[in-house]
């Protein structure tokens, strides 16, 4: 099986892609308005939470954090894997990831701004939000350089200003095919400010990749660092349940292993919807699944260490966290939570579901449930459970307001998503084109040496 | 491509210059231009010029409303400012002490007015001019009593600090930000601690034995409330550090 | 506090100043100019400055105390209650309940104007229409068929009060409270010869306390609280011993060293059996002592009470190796048929320990009966009852009570008082008497109004507290019930009255003619009025009372009874500190303030124990059904640990069906359930004597409490921890 | 201040610690609970329902956990597993111990709350954004969020009512945190009050509500760094040291028969409240 067909011809791929633009499946529009829709939920609770204060989002003293955070960690984890797509298999000279890198990328940076928004939201005076900002101001005030949440705010718009570059930079060859075959529109003048006078001269081409490549290099360590801020949240404080060492790695495991599970979602909806059959191939899909699989084994195995440090450990109220998550009323979310983390991916291990549509979206959405019951379950046991027994425990369930949002924020996610396949051609079409390109040559060279083999790449 | 990148490296050079030099530059200290705020309209338009503005050289009977004012104190108006933390407006019943006696201003306009909010027992309302915002206490009394009784400096220019030259004005009107980086820059500031002022603080009677090392440092400041917006004190001779004023969140705000 | 403005721009200067409060809250962050209007006095007070707090005392109206309280007043509102140092009964202390006193005076649910009823609906009307219906509703009304019910009275007002009757011909003023330790009463003036000693817990090296609630709502419980802390520091620096008996755990009993539980109305049994236990310990008893204590021996005592022979006996020896000690019986005891021969035994064992003198010392008596308090009792509004149900009461006045709210309601008085030609109501509320009165009356709060009051329990000599308004009235069109009083008098005999421009001339005038019981007599009548108002208290010495110590050994204790199979359990109304009979239940502080022992706020609950409620299948937050012979209730069950397994326990004073937004429909009456059953000594309501059944009716709610899941568990935690006496040095505590 | 500033003191952040320096002169606000003689009445928390504008949130949101008493009174079982608490139960009031390395400072992301010179734990209710990462880092749980806009709030506050709040404290809107404060209001005034007279406060010039009202005297609240205080005589006597995690007393062989104690000290908060044990006596 190959990973695309070699014959493809430049002009094609041309044509195929830049049609994405222009008429989508009927589905498309279904998506977007449902999406438009769905999103409309969250604004509306959030409009209500805004005027009534955050009390109707039925948290409470202790239980201060709720479902905000938790899914603003599932979305920050959801963009993970698109710099791991573009950015690290850049760098590793893995070239399948060539058809499917751009809507990875583009998931990073809508994901980031969902994530974003649950911030936003989860404050209680959110048109204070300023506060947290470090620019002079006639308050002589700074924030507090100290709080991880103050790093976390930094990490995420540097991650999210760079994603935004990244992905810009590496569309402007694309921009300018787009500005060149494009009639006359409000489009062609977008494509034609973006594309930057892009004449894809060798000057250009050289500059390019230098540049592409230097923000590659740059983005990952970013990426990491995003994710371990993050989990420095929880590790940094003293509750039981977040104080724990391991928290930065988990986290960046168990974003990689989210943001892996999306991109299997969104290629089969993609694939669909944008009649991509030919780019987005099976033999594509089976790589990210085998990846995917490996990063659910790395996440599980640090998840059981976790728990065996926590156990060993000589910390009883961590201890009782656990205990508590296993048996208490959060009892069928943690379970859950393992199931579809642990025992889902194992599926992905047998090679005739490795290409079964069907199966894998329905695996995908799985993982990705479990993999946001997992932030749920990092956040709220340690509320119900902490250290100050007199508070264990008091009424809570997130209501609909929560729900509403963490629901409406996927309406949000897809809208901005679809919206961006619909205006920017979501596959790479010069690196699709750099691909069949290798792929011919590679092949040539590979029946020159009488070794012909298939489904594997030259590099 | 070239002016692309040339373009963006200029533009953050030039970001990066000019947000630098403008966090760099210190608060605007006591005497800089004035932030005007907005006239507002009162009910009785009181001139301030006229009570407390400086005589004329020229006209010792001080005859002439238009030329020159009686040099009244602030203080005597204001009476509740060396007293308590809001300064107050004076009762009517201060105004009409002096206007009965003075018949030649007795059929103004403002005048009038003034006797028919006394004769109906009725308050004047009056617009507040320098109000801040619920949650910042200005302690007036404290004020006062550093400056002008423990370091003797004139009235005027003590509250004129706050409340700019309201000598030359009918109607006064905010003439200085008030913005917490403003109260900030003199809170910031050297001032000069006196023998009468902090120094008398610390070696007072009924102070404990314990707190005599004290005596000569001054108090001591805490240990991170600069780091939210306070300069850090310059240590004094025996190396300690000595604040400038209260310089907590909790000062002001609580 | 006589001021040359209007209260509306008194009240407006609080927009003064970076002080004021302003509703936005936080909500504005920057500097604005000429939005905010200052209102400045036309003639300043000295003493007002915009910004400073006054202080002006007073007396708490909260409950019958009597504790001293100094009102902190800016710009003209009161803002806050604190007590007065100078008070011997307070000493500058104050409980919850008094604090709240704000809110009741700015509660919002105050009755504004004077109400009269036309059918079923009612119309506000003016004073003087008031009065003049009043007038002529008492015409060719005889004084005999005039009934007033009023809550506990004392001061001036009762002088006026009695006046007023006198004036009317009437003998009928039946003062009514419906929780008072009135068998108590009268069991120590048979014991003690006066019905409220000097009790002196600070003096007590252990202190044996039959279900006297005293840290919580048992007769002056601030000034016992602070007895309390002297005695737990410690007399001749041994650390005091509190051991209580009782079958529901009161918050006194949540202090005790030792919490026995008793069988209900065993009380006195336990009390003889220890006095038995002494004399067998080695304490000599009077041959009629020994002879009627010859039968309560330990095992007898021990089954019937259900206290272990081995704690009677631990008990005995303490009491009678460490003295001088105290006993003290709360209404735990009293609450039964026999609650007077429970009430008596117990005293004996105060007798035969010799406490009579030593902590159970003779109190004073007001030097002016007519000023001193005349205490409520239950017998109060089972008499007016009785009257109206007979038709024997044509016209009735209530003040200070809510007999339709605190009665058991198979005594009628609802139903009752409608055959009363005409009631008037003196309220501050339309509670549920307010509702069936033709006339309600608006009264001043008791911050707004003059008066004296003579608390009852009185530590050191007498202290007459002195009431004076803390700021100008709220509400224009309500009176004190002094002025009411007044006017009512000035309608009958205006010779004597029309002297008396207001209550405060009356009050002035009465007081300075006793200047000189008071303070040098040569004091200007001014400047002793000033002091006087100055401090709040007047301290005169009073008459010491003759104390008696006569040991009454005709107690006849019945058998516990056994249980009934139809309602098995015992219902004990539990008394709360905060809510009482349920005043104040409309005091939103109080409705949120948790129950100190179950922690559960704004409802009501039934409290049974955990092993009994394992029995029956009953979990937290279970609806009971509590069905007695006189009626049922609905409420959630709470597992409590501090309640005898045949007994539950509902809290009084929440089930309001009026009072106001903070009162009405929360939590249920248990006053309603109560069967008509009646000391046989003294006619007082046996609030214990009550049989209940309980059932499940199918529907769990969840508790609204403080408490979290853990319950009462510090899950091994190092929170609140606890020693015991041999492995602590106290000696060398600051 | 200046990014110039914020640079060169870089070093300098936040660097006090109890273990390190002595900050506190001339005032440390302390306390000392005895919960010998606490009876658990709740005065002290209806107290400072009255002084710091609490807001009563009524049932339903009390249910949901919203309750806003900075100071409440929690009140414990025996856990032997006896059939009746013999012993009575134990109240423990709880408020803001005023931690001096208290974990919400450091992780308020806009320094909304702060350490005082006067060792308090400053609430600047204004810079607040409402995270909740104080609460939630808290290991007391006695900090309160506005969930609501309280001062809106239906039969919050009736016109009335209003006028009984505290002009000296600000009205806390939606979506600000806040807490026990010691009365914070009240020490301003005190030492502004004797800053004129050039001197420095005297033990019990400035009291906090609940110590005021407790009608047992179970609470002492005082400075102590003052050796003439209560507080600190108190603190001495137990041999409480402020600066430690594990106090000197608690080291030595079989225990100290002391009974002063700091919760939750091991987490190294430096609490600055200490409680008294409750006794029970051994005779009976």
């Amino acid at each position: 099986m190959k990973d695309i067909n070699e014959d493809i011809a430049w002009a094609k791929i041309n044509t195929d892609v830049l049609r994405s633009l222009e008429s989508p499946r009927k589905l498309y529009w279904v998506i977007v308005f449902g999406a438009l829709a769905v999103f409309s939920v969250a604004v509306g609770c959030e409009v209500y939470q805004y005027n009534m204060g955050m009390g109707v989002a039925n948290m409470d003293n202790p239980h201060v954090w709720g479902l905000y955070i938790a899914t603003f960690i599932f979305w920050i984890g959801m963009s993970h894997s698109g710099t791991l797509l573009s950015a690290i298999l850049h760098l590793m000279h893995a070239d399948w990831r060539k058809p499917i890198y751009r809507f990875a990328e583009a998931m990073t940076t809508f994901s980031l701004m969902t994530a974003g928004l649950f911030v936003m939201v989860h404050l209680g005076r959110l048109w204070q939000f300023y506060y947290s900002l470090p620019y002079p101001n006639d308050r002589s005030l700074w924030p507090n350089f100290q709080s991880p949440l103050l790093w976390d705010a930094m990490a995420i718009f540097t991650y999210l200003s760079s994603s935004v570059i990244f992905l810009f930079v590496g569309m402007i060859p694309d921009l300018a095919i787009c500005r060149d075959h494009l009639h006359a529109g409000w489009r062609k003048k977008l494509y034609t400010v973006l594309a930057l006078g892009w004449e894809g001269t060798d000057r250009q081409w050289r500059n390019f990749r230098v540049t592409y490549l230097t923000i590659a290099c740059f983005l990952i360590p970013l990426a990491v660092s995003v994710h371990s801020i993050v989990a420095s949240d929880f590790a940094m404080s003293q509750q039981p349940g977040w104080h724990v060492t391991s928290f930065p790695p988990y986290f960046v495991a168990g974003a990689l292993y989210s943001g892996c599970a999306a991109i299997i979602t969104l290629f089969i909806i993609l694939r669909y919807t944008f009649k991509f059959e030919e780019y987005m191939t099976l033999a594509i899909l089976k790589k990210t699944v085998r990846l995917t699989f490996a990063i659910a084994m790395v996440w599980t195995y640090l998840n059981a260490v976790e728990f065996a440090s926590v156990w060993y450990s000589h910390d009883i109220a961590s201890k009782e966290v656990l205990i508590q998550k296993a048996t208490g009323p959060y009892a069928i979310a943690w379970w859950g939570m393992i199931f579809c983390g642990s025992v889902v991916p194992l599926i992905l291990a047998f090679k005739r579901f490795q290409t079964n549509i069907p199966v894998l979206l329905v695996t995908s959405l799985l993982l990705n449930l479990g993999m946001w019951l997992e932030r749920w379950m990092i956040v709220a046991p340690t509320f119900s459970h902490g250290i100050y027994p007199w508070t264990w425990d008091h009424d809570q369930w997130p209501s609909w307001v929560q729900w509403g949002m963490v629901f409406g924020s996927f309406g949000w996610f897809t809208l901005l998503f679809m919206v961006f396949c619909k205006v920017f051609p979501s596959v790479s079409m010069y690196e699709v084109k750099e691909m069949v390109y290798h792929r011919t040559l590679a092949s040539k060279k590979l029946e020159d040496s009488g070794m012909q083999e298939s489904g594997k790449g030259a590099h | 491509m070239h002016r692309f990148i040339r373009l963006s490296i200029l533009l953050m050079g030039l970001f990066a210059a000019s947000s630098s030099y403008s966090a760099d530059v210190q608060l605007a200290p006591l005497t800089t231009a004035d932030d005007l705020g907005p006239a507002i309209e009162q009910p009785i338009e009181f001139p301030h010029n006229r009570h407390a503005g400086l005589r004329n050289p020229n006209d010792p009977t001080n005859s002439d409303p238009l030329k020159g004012g009686m040099e009244i104190n602030c203080l005597y108006c204001h009476t509740y400012a060396r007293r308590d933390s809001v300064a107050g407006i004076p009762p009517i019943q201060k105004c009409i002490g002096c206007h009965q006696n003075i018949e030649s201003v007795r059929e103004t306009p403002r005048i009038k007015k003034l006797f028919e909010y006394w004769e109906a027992k009725k308050a004047i309302p009056w617009k507040k001019v320098h109000d801040l915002p619920d949650f910042v206490r200005f302690n007036h009394e404290r004020h006062i009593k550093r400056f002008v009784f423990q370091q003797n400096r004139p009235v005027q220019e003590v509250c004129g600090a706050c409340h700019g030259d309201v000598k030359t004005m009918t109607v006064a009107r905010r003439q200085k930000s008030l913005a917490m980086g403003w109260c900030i820059s003199c809170h910031e500031k050297d001032h000069p601690v006196t023998a009468s002022g902090n120094g008398s603080l610390i070696n007072a009677e009924g102070m404990p034995s314990s707190m005599g090392s004290l005596a000569a440092n001054g108090v001591s400041i805490g240990s991170q409330a600069y780091w939210y917006g306070f300069k850090k004190p310059a240590a004094n001779a025996a190396g300690a550090e000595v604040a400038k004023g209260p310089n907590d969140c909790s000062s002001c705000h609580y | 506090m006589d001021n040359n403005f209007d209260r509306r721009d008194f009240l407006k200067v609080l927009g003064w100043g970076g002080a004021a409060v302003a509703l936005s809250g936080c909500g504005n962050t920057s500097v604005e100019d000429g939005k905010e209007t200052v209102v400045s006095y036309v003639e300043a007070a000295d003493y007002v400055m915009p910004g400073i707090s006054v202080y002006f005392n007073s007396t708490c109206a909260q409950c019958d105390a009597g504790c001293s309280i100094t009102g902190r007043v800016r710009e003209g509102r009161v803002l806050k209650l604190e007590g007065n140092p100078d008070s011997v009964i307070n000493r500058g202390k104050m409980c919850g309940l008094g604090q709240a006193g704000v809110q009741h005076h700015y509660n919002p649910d105050r009755v504004r104007e004077p109400l009269l009823r036309t059918g079923s609906s009612g119309e506000t009307i003016t004073w003087d229409k008031a009065y003049a219906l009043i007038a002529e509703k008492l015409n060719g009304v005889s004084g005999d068929q005039i009934d007033f019910l009023t809550g506990t009275v004392s001061g001036h007002l009762k002088a006026l009060l009695g006046n007023y009757l006198e004036t009317l011909s009437s003998k009928n003023h039946y003062v009514y409270e419906a929780i008072s330790p009135a068998v108590q009463r009268a069991a120590n003036l048979k014991s003690y010869g006066m019905e409220m000693p000097r009790y002196s817990i600070n003096k007590a090296k252990v202190v044996l306390s039959f279900g006297a609630d005293f840290l919580g709502a048992w007769v002056s419980p601030v000034h016992f609280s602070q007895q309390y802390a002297e005695f737990r520091k410690g007399v001749d620096g041994q650390r005091g011993v509190l051991v209580q008996v009782e079958s529901k755990m009161t918050l006194t009993g949540a202090n005790a060293d030792r919490w026995l539980v008793v069988r209900p109305g065993t009380e006195g049994i336990l009390a003889l059996g220890i006095i038995n236990a002494l004399g067998v310990a080695g304490l000599s008893l009077p041959a009629n002592v020994s002879a009627l204590v010859n039968a309560y021996d330990k095992e007898r005592v021990s089954k019937d009470t259900g206290v272990s022979t081995e704690n009677l006996v631990k008990l005995a020896a303490m009491l009678k190796e460490r003295s001088p000690s105290l006993v003290l019986l709360g209404s735990a005891a009293e609450g039964y048929e026999h609650g007077s021969q429970n009430a008596a035994a117990i005293n004996l064992l105060n007798q035969v320990l010799g406490n009579v003198g030593k902590t159970v010392e003779a109190s004073a008596s007001v030097p002016f009966p007519q000023i001193a308090p005349t205490i409520g009792n239950t017998a109060g509004a089972r008499i007016v009852n009785n009257r109206l149900a007979s038709g024997q009461t044509k016209v009735l006045f209530t003040y200070g009570v809510n007999p339709v709210f605190t009665t058991p309601a198979e005594m009628g008085f609802k139903d009752n008082m409608a055959k009363a030609g005409f009631k008037v109501a003196f309220a501050h509320y339309l509670d549920e008497t307010a509702l069936q009165a033709d006339l309600v009356l608006p009264l001043d709060s008791a911050l707004e109004d003059w008066g004296t009051q003579v608390a009852e329990y009185q530590p050191d000599g007498v202290q007459i507290s002195v009431q004076q308004p803390l700021m100008e009235k709220l509400h224009p069109n309500t009176r004190g019930m002094g002025d009411i009083l007044l006017a009512l008098l000035k309608q009958r005999n205006p010779e004597t009255y029309n002297a008396f421009d207001d209550y405060y001339a009356y009050l002035r005038t009465a007081l300075l003619k006793n200047k000189p019981q008071f303070a040098d007599s040569g004091a200007d009548d001014d400047v002793f009025w000033n002091g006087l108002l100055g401090s709040g208290i007047i301290n005169v010495s009073g008459n010491l009372n003759k104390l008696s110590d006569k040991m009454a050994v005709d107690i006849n204790l019945p058998a516990p009874v056994e249980k009934d199979s139809k309602y098995p359990f015992n219902l004990i109304p539990s008394v709360s500190a905060h809510l009482r009979d349920g005043r104040h239940t409309n005091q939103p502080w109080l409705q949120e303030s948790p129950d100190p022992l179950t922690t559960i706020v704004w409802d009501s609950w039934v409290e049974i124990h955990p092993k009994k409620a394992a029995e029956l299948g009953i979990v937290e937050g279970d609806i009971l059904q509590v069905e007695s012979k006189s009626g049922s209730i609905k409420a959630q069950a709470y597992l409590f640990p501090g309640i005898h397994p045949d007994a539950v326990s509902i809290p009084l004073g929440r089930g309001h069906e009026a009072m106001g937004r903070y009162a009405k429909g929360y939590g249920v009456n248990p006053f309603h359930i109560l069967n008509r059953v009646f000391d046989r000594e003294t006619g007082e309501l046996a609030m214990h004597e009550t049989m209940v059944s309980i059932s499940k009716v199918g529907k769990r709610v969840i508790v609204v409490k403080d408490e979290g899941a853990a319950g009462g568990h510090q899950d091994g935690r190092r929170i609140a921890l606890s020693v015991t006496s041999d492995q602590v040095d106290l000696s060398e505590e600051v | 201040m200046s990014v110039t500033n914020l640079l060169e003191n870089w070093a300098e952040f936040r660097h006090t610690h109890p273990v390190d320096d002595v900050p506190h002169d001339p005032y440390k606000w302390a306390m000392s609970i005895d919960m010998d003689t606490c009876t658990g009445c709740n005065a002290c928390s209806v107290a400072c329902y009255a002084e710091n504008n609490l807001p009563v949130v009524g049932k339903d949101r009390y249910e949901h956990g919203q309750a806003m008493h900075w100071m409440r009174i929690e009140r414990y079982w025996p856990e032997d597993g006896r059939e009746f608490p013999d012993q009575g139960a134990q109240f423990l009031p709880m408020m803001c111990q005023q931690c001096e390395a208290a974990p919400c400072e450091t992780v308020c992301p806009v320094g909304a709350t702060n350490h005082t010179a006067d060792g308090l734990n400053s609430q600047a209710y204004n810079r607040c954004i409402g995270s909740r990462y104080c609460s939630a880092n808290c290991p007391f749980k006695v900090r309160y969020f506005n969930w609501y806009d309280y001062p809106t709030t239906e039969n919050v506050w009736p016109a009335e009512m209003t006028m009984q709040l505290n002009p000296d404290i600000t009205l806390r809107g939606k979506g600000v945190m806040e807490k026990c404060t010691f009365c914070v209001q009240r020490i301003r005034a005190g030492e502004r009050s004797v800053k004129n007279e050039g001197r420095i406060l005297r033990d019990g010039e400035v009291q906090t509500a609940c110590q005021q009202v407790c009608p047992t005297n179970a609470i002492t609240f005082g400075n102590l760094v003052d050796p003439d205080s209560r507080v600190h005589q108190q603190w001495k006597a137990q041999r409480v040291e402020l600066t430690v995690d594990e106090q000197e007393k608690d080291k030595e062989e079989g225990g100290s028969d002391l009974r002063g104690y700091r919760i939750l000290e091991e987490l190294r908060p430096y609490p600055s409240v200490m409680y008294l044990e409750r006794v029970r006596e051994s005779a009976i």
